[in-house]
Parts: structure tokens; sequence; C-alpha cells
């Protein structure tokens, strides 16, 4: 049964190489590594604004809508996660992570008043004045969430 | 009109099978991600189904064989036991993912959280497979699957500028933003999305379920040649879709919240009610195959008495096993991971596995012993081959793309 | 692959035919579907026994051939796979002299509930599969 | 004895010189008639010099497609032969002994 033997110590070697690679592809504290969270919540908080946008015109139900916008303050809490297990070692990245961090919790925090506009929104008649006021209001919100970290992006490099 | 509800079945594996939860998401995600420029994938990927059903389909017919039969007594116990293992897997993965995208469509038509439809999917979906006939399950979840016509509805709507999206698909090219490695590992993943393997399991099983015989071959080709190619273009339809509102928005697909903004776009909340009951469906008939794939891959190995022809007393392992699936499927749903993420990792690993199974169905096809004058023609064999080499070169580069990828991130 | 160098024997002559139906154990019989006599499913073939020889022992000229005394089934599988024999009083035995038929499948000439190699499938019906409503209806 | 304690085993002949590994075991059924079927009588083994995996049957069927498959499984079984049961002097798990003047006979299966 040596032969047996033999191909179970390839199968384990093959393994043990990828979970070599594998280990060995783990991020690496550098700037670039904020670009992949950064791009996360900017898609994040862009989609949660088409979901009111849509809403606002009576194309979606508020279940779709708020589903979407619960959706996208998850990933923005799993990027915020990310964001706070990477390492800074200067300085300027210390920065760029607080401001970016500070971004996040922007844009988070605008996609929990939207969620909650949109829950808000089911039942009432969509002419209601109070709820297109509501809606409007975490529109904008989430409009200066956006701008706030499309501009540090841009100061950042990341685009 | 019996020939015609055969269709059916084609257009159940069409709908329930080529856009499952996989194709959902993956065609979303490339087309958000990438525009059109990964359609020639999912041309060569529903070719590539048609071919080796069609195949897999000729083999039961003919020699009442399974597919899983012919691969334990081909490839011998151990390759064999490799395989069903692999397949085994990916199986189960697709349960867990699509019984989540059951649980994701109910929640996005009620807003109550998917968690909490979880357990009724895993009744509504043992329940089927428990006392329902194999022809109404596989009609009904087929025909209300056909709703999801409402994505190709939907662009029209959309009034996309049709020459740069048929220039994105015709001369494609690595998108700025992205990498070439991530696109080459997407390409893999549509590719898996369309031929998964549980697609010719269920069809060679669901072939001796339904007593196929020679003179069904015809009807057999029909179905093929009419189902999948019509699952490829709704596949199509959702990347456009896609492409068209959410790539220059700047969104990224991740949930499936996001996969069906595009259509409420273009056609309001009834677009939006007939798409979601459209995925309920794809994703119930999915969950259903898969399952049943799970089943019929180890009572075929194992050679137990299976199919849902026998009352669930005369083929008690198979149920058996099928429950532990179902089971096993709702447990991994119950730690929280996004069935989202399971469904892009089970389609990067149904290419991985892919040429296990499709070799075996090749080979087989070409035995005078199983298949009498029904063994390949020449033009099929050199199809065959050449996919043969494809699925190879995408099972080899997949691991190396996903490390390189950081699984298209 | 420290293998001692291999001979090859200079001549090969054309085979004697033999009488009745040549089967190739490895292509014919093992890992084969087992049907009943009604067409039921009742195991793959996972091992072959034979009446003899003792293994390693010599073999006396002009002894007589051995033959097929019964297919196996069961745990003998797993020995096949990961390699190892399983002791003899737990080999499950479907034997010979009830198969009726071997082509693309092995035909049994009798029905699964009477052979051992069947008894899991048994058991999870009474105990399992039975007590639950719907069980013992067709679908 | 079990048909898993030979398949694989390694070939030698009475010097010892190795041929090859039993990749099959032939059988006729032309022995005692049984009830159901004749019994089935072993005729000997078939000798593979290079590997014993049989898979697929290509070196003893006459099967000829998809040609690269089977132009590649059947190079690597090239020179297979069959011994008789009469030429066997031992049978064992990790070698199979012949006996002295053995006759190697042609191991393909007319289909």
């Amino acid at each position: 049964m040596s032969k047996t033997a033999r191909r179970v110590a390839v199968v384990l070697a093959f393994l043990a190489v990828i979970a070599g690679l594998v280990s060995g592809c783990a991020p690496q504290p550098s700037a670039d590594t904020l670009k992949g969270p950064a791009k996360e919540v900017a898609s994040a908080v862009r989609a949660g604004s088409l979901a009111v946008e849509l809403r606002m015109a009576d194309s979606t139900t508020a279940a779709a809508a708020s589903t979407a916008a619960d959706d996208m303050l998850g990933q923005v809490e799993s990027a915020t996660d990310k964001l706070h297990g990477f390492s800074a070692p200067t300085p300027e990245e210390r920065t760029v992570r607080s401001n970016m961090l500070a971004s996040f919790s922007a844009v988070s925090r605008a996609l929990l008043h939207a969620r909650d506009a949109l829950n808000a929104s089911s039942g009432a008649p969509l002419a209601s004045a109070d709820i297109r006021d509501m809606l409007s209001t975490v529109q904008s919100e989430l409009r200066a969430a956006t701008d706030q970290l499309d501009n540090l992006m841009t100061r950042a490099g990341i685009q | 009109m019996k020939r015609l509800l055969g269709v059916a079945l084609g257009i159940l594996t069409a709908i329930g099978g080529f856009v499952d939860i996989g194709d959902l998401v993956t065609n979303a995600v490339v087309g958000s991600r990438f525009g059109m420029s990964l359609a020639w994938v999912v041309v060569i990927g529903v070719v590539g189904i048609c071919l080796f059903a069609n195949m897999s389909g000729r083999v039961a017919a003919v020699s009442g064989r399974a597919t899983f039969e012919v691969i334990r007594e081909r490839m011998g116990p151990r390759a064999g036991l490799a395989n069903l293992g692999a397949s085994f897997l990916i199986n189960l993965m697709t349960v867990t993912a699509e019984i989540g995208g059951i649980a994701l469509a109910l929640q996005l038509a009620s807003g109550v959280a998917y968690m909490l439809w979880v357990p009724f999917a895993l009744l509504a979906v043992w329940l089927v497979i428990w006392r329902v006939k194999f022809s109404i399950m596989e009609n009904v979840t087929g025909l209300v699957g056909l709703t999801l016509v409402v994505f190709a509805v939907a662009l029209f709507l959309l009034k996309p500028d049709w020459g740069s999206l048929a220039a994105q698909a015709l001369s494609p090219s690595v998108p700025g933003e992205e990498s070439t490695g991530t696109y080459w590992y997407y390409a893999i993943a549509l590719f898996g999305a369309a031929m998964t393997p549980y697609e010719v399991f269920f069809f060679s099983s669901g072939a001796v379920e339904e007593r196929w015989k020679v003179k069904d071959l015809v009807q057999s080709r029909i179905n093929v040649l009419l189902g999948f190619p019509l699952g490829g273009f709704l596949s199509l339809a959702i990347a456009a879709c896609a492409a068209v509102v959410l790539l220059p928005a700047g969104i990224s697909v991740t949930t499936l919240s996001q996969v069906v903004l595009p259509v409420a776009q273009a056609g309001g909340q009834l677009a939006l009610a007939v798409l979601i009951l459209g995925i309920v469906a794809a994703t119930f008939g999915a969950a259903l195959e898969t399952t049943l794939s799970s089943g019929y891959t180890l009572a075929q190995y194992f050679g137990w008495p299976w199919g849902k022809f026998r009352r669930p007393a005369a083929a008690s392992r198979f149920h058996v096993a099928m429950m532990v699936v179902l089971l096993a499927g709702v447990a991994v749903l119950a730690t929280g991971v996004d069935p989202i993420l399971v469904t892009e990792y089970s389609v990067v690993f149904s290419a991985i596995a892919l040429p296990l199974t499709y070799l075996p169905i090749l080979i087989v096809a070409n035995d005078p012993q199983y298949m009498g004058k029904h063994v390949n023609g020449r033009a099929v064999n050199v199809a065959g081959l050449v996919y043969l080499v494809i699925i190879l070169v995408a099972s080899i580069a997949a691991i190396p793309l996903m490390i390189a990828s950081g699984a298209g991130a | 692959m420290s293998k001692a160098k291999r001979i090859q024997p200079s001549e090969i002559r054309p085979a004697p035919r033999a009488a009745g139906k040549v089967l190739d154990a490895q292509l014919h019989l093992l890992d084969r579907q087992m049907l009943d006599v009604d067409g039921v499913p009742v195991s793959t073939v996972d091992d072959v026994e034979l009446s003899g020889p003792e293994p390693d022992e010599r073999i006396p000229e002009s002894a007589p051939a051995p033959h097929i005394t019964a297919l196996l089934t069961g745990p003998v599988l797993g020995t096949r796979i990961f390699g190892g024999r399983p002791p003899s009083s737990r080999l499950i035995r479907i034997p010979w002299r009830v198969v009726a038929g071997v082509d693309t499948v092995i035909t049994l000439g009798v029905r699964s509930d009477s052979l051992d190699a069947s008894w899991v499938e048994r058991w999870l019906r009474n105990h399992v599969i039975a007590r639950i409503p719907g069980g013992r209806h067709d679908p | 004895m079990i048909l898993s304690d030979v398949l694989g085993s390694d070939v030698v002949d009475h010097h010892g010189q190795r041929l090859g590994e039993v990749s099959d075991v032939r059988f006729a059924l032309d022995a005692a008639p049984g009830q159901l079927l004749s019994g089935a009588r072993m005729v000997g083994i078939v000798v593979s010099p290079r590997t014993a995996s049989s898979f697929l049957g290509y070196e003893r069927l006459g099967l000829t497609q998809p040609w690269p498959v089977a132009q590649l499984l059947r190079w690597r079984h090239r020179g297979s032969f069959l011994v008789l049961w009469e030429d066997i002097e031992r049978m064992g798990s990790q070698e199979v002994a012949l006996r002295a003047g053995f006759t190697a006979y042609e191991s393909t299966l007319e289909s």
C-alpha cells in the first residue's frame, strides 16, 4: 500500500502549498489597502441612494428598498471592520485612515436614516408630504456623505 | 400535447438550473463591474452545457444508466469517491445558496429578515421532495420561473444604447477599474455557473425518472436546444440590466437587493413583484434540483434505490440522505454566513470539479456496450474534446486566479 | 518509482477461445449496479469472492481453476479505496447462484428484501421513513 | 480469496523477474450450469506492463473514440498480455508468481 501512502503525501503537500499561498497573500498594511473598503462603501452609499430615489418615484416597494438600505448598512459595517483591521504605520496613513473612518460613519448614519425612512414609507400613500419630505431629507444626507467620501478618495489617490 | 409538456423538463433545467441563484448573482456582479465584456463566456457555457446535457440525457435514455452510476463504474471506486466528495460538497454549497436565495427573495417581498424565512424555505423544499410528483414539480417551478423574462423586458424599457452594449460584448476588454486577474476569475465563475455539474446529474437522473426511451431522444434534444439557450439569454439580460443601470452609477453588486434595482427602475413595482416571484420560483426549483442531485449522486455511487417515482419507503436511504443535506444546508445558513458569498464560491468550485464529471460522460457516450448504435458522432466528439480542454484549463486556473485576485475583490 | 527493471515476454500468442461468455472482472463486474428480479437497485459490486486459492500458497499443478462464489458489497468498498482487508465474517455476500445476468447491469434472480445487502435500506425504512406521514404513499 | 487481493499485485516469473501488474482477472461462464447462470471459471490474469489502473477498458475493447483519449490509454497499456490459470504458481496481495515456461496470450476481448 506504499502507493496509496505516496498519493496521500502528494495530496497533503498540495494542500500545504495552497495553504501557504493563501496565508502569504493576507492583506499587507499599505495605503493601497484602503482602496478595497473605500470602494465597497462608495458602491454601498450609491446603491442606498438609488433605492431611495426609486422609492420616491414609487418604482419600488418599501420592503425592497429598506432591505437594500439595510444590506448596504451591513456592507459599510464590514468595510469599517476591515479598515480597523489594517495597521497604519506612518502618521499620514493614520490621518487618511481616521478621515476615512469618519466618512464611513457618516455614510453609515445616512443609510440608517434612509432605512428608517423607507420603512416608514410603507402603507402611507407616497403623495403624503411628510413622507416625501422625509425621503428627500435622507436623499440629501446620502448625497452629502457620497460627496465627502468621493473627495476623500480623490485626495488619497484612490479612484 | 404530451410532447409539448415534455419540453418543460428542458425549460425547468433552463430556468431553475441555468438561472439559479448562482447565475443571478454572478451575472449581475459581472454586469455591474465588467459591463457586457464577459458575455462571450456565457455563450461558451451555454454551448457546453447543451453539448454535455444532451450527451448525458442520451446515455440515460439508451442505457437507463444515470450519470453517476457511469462515473463510478468507469472511474473505479477511488476516483469515483473523489468525484463524489467534490460533487457532494458543491451540491451542499449550492443547496445552501439556493435556500438562502429563496429566503432573501422573500425578504425583498416582505421586509422581514431572511433568517426568519429559512425554516419555511426548508420545510417547503422538503415537502415538495417528499410528496410532490416529479412531473408536477418540474412543470410548476419551470413555468413560474419563466417570469424571469422580466429582466429582458426591463432591458428594453431601460432603452439602453444597444450599440455600446453590443460593442462591449463583441470586442471584450478589461475595464480600466479592474485587474486582468479579476476579469479571468469572473470568467471562470460565469463558466462554472453556466456549466454546474448538478445540472447533468439532474438531467440524466430526470431522464430515468421520466423513463425516457430511445424514441424520446428527439424530444430530449429539443428540450436542451430550446431550454438552455433560453437560460443563457436570460443570463445575458441580467448582466445587461446591471451594466446599463448599476455600472454607470458606480454600484458593484454584492447583494440580491441590488440585483433587483434595475428592474424596479425600468418597470416599477409591478415588474419588481413579477421579478421576485420569478426569483423565488427559480431558486426554489434549483433548491429542489440540487437537493435531489445530492441524493442521486450518493445513491448512484453506492447502488441504492433512488428516484421520486418510488415511494419514499422504497428508497429510504435516498430520502434520508436528502433530509441530511437539507438540514446541513440550513445549519450552514444558521451560522450567519452570507448566502451570496456561498453562491460566489460554489460557482467557482463547480468550475474546478467540472472535468471529473464531463470526462466519464464523454467516454461512455462512445461505448457501444452501453450505447449500441447511438454512440457519439464525429462532430460531437470533436466538440466534446474541445470543451474538455476548456474545462480542464478553467479547472486548473481557478484556484491560482482565486488567490491572485483575492476571490474577485 | 524504484521498481525493479521489467522484462517483457518474448512472444505473445493469440488467446485460446473460451466456450462460454468471457468476463473481465474490472471491466464487466466491479462497480456495476446490481438490480433485483423486479429491477430494484440492490447495491454495487464492490468486490468479488473466489473459491480459491489461499493467498501466497503454492498452487499445485493441475489444480482445478477457482470460480466466483459471491459478489461482495458493503464495507469491503472502504478497503478497496483505502487498503487493508475486512475479516471474512464482515463481508456481505450475494451468492453467484442468484446472479441471473451480466450486462451493463448485473441482474439477480431474487428479491432485494431477501438479501443481507439491503439491511440498511430496510432498517432506515422501518425506523425513519415509514414513521414520517406519507412515507409509504406514492408521491 | 477476494479479487482486490490480487488486482494491482506485481507479477513475476519463476526467477522473480518483474513482468508488470495484475490489471484484471478474466472469467468464462462455462463451468457447471447453475440455476440461473453458468458458474464463472477463472481463465487467467491480464498483466499490464505499466499500470494496474484498468480505467475505462480501452485497452481490450477495440474502442477508438474519442481518439486522443483512446490513443492515450491504449499507449499506457501497450504490451498487456493474458496468462492462464494453469501457468500461475502463487497468488498474493503483494506478488503473483508465474510458473516456468508460462505462455503469454493476447489480452484483447472480442466483442
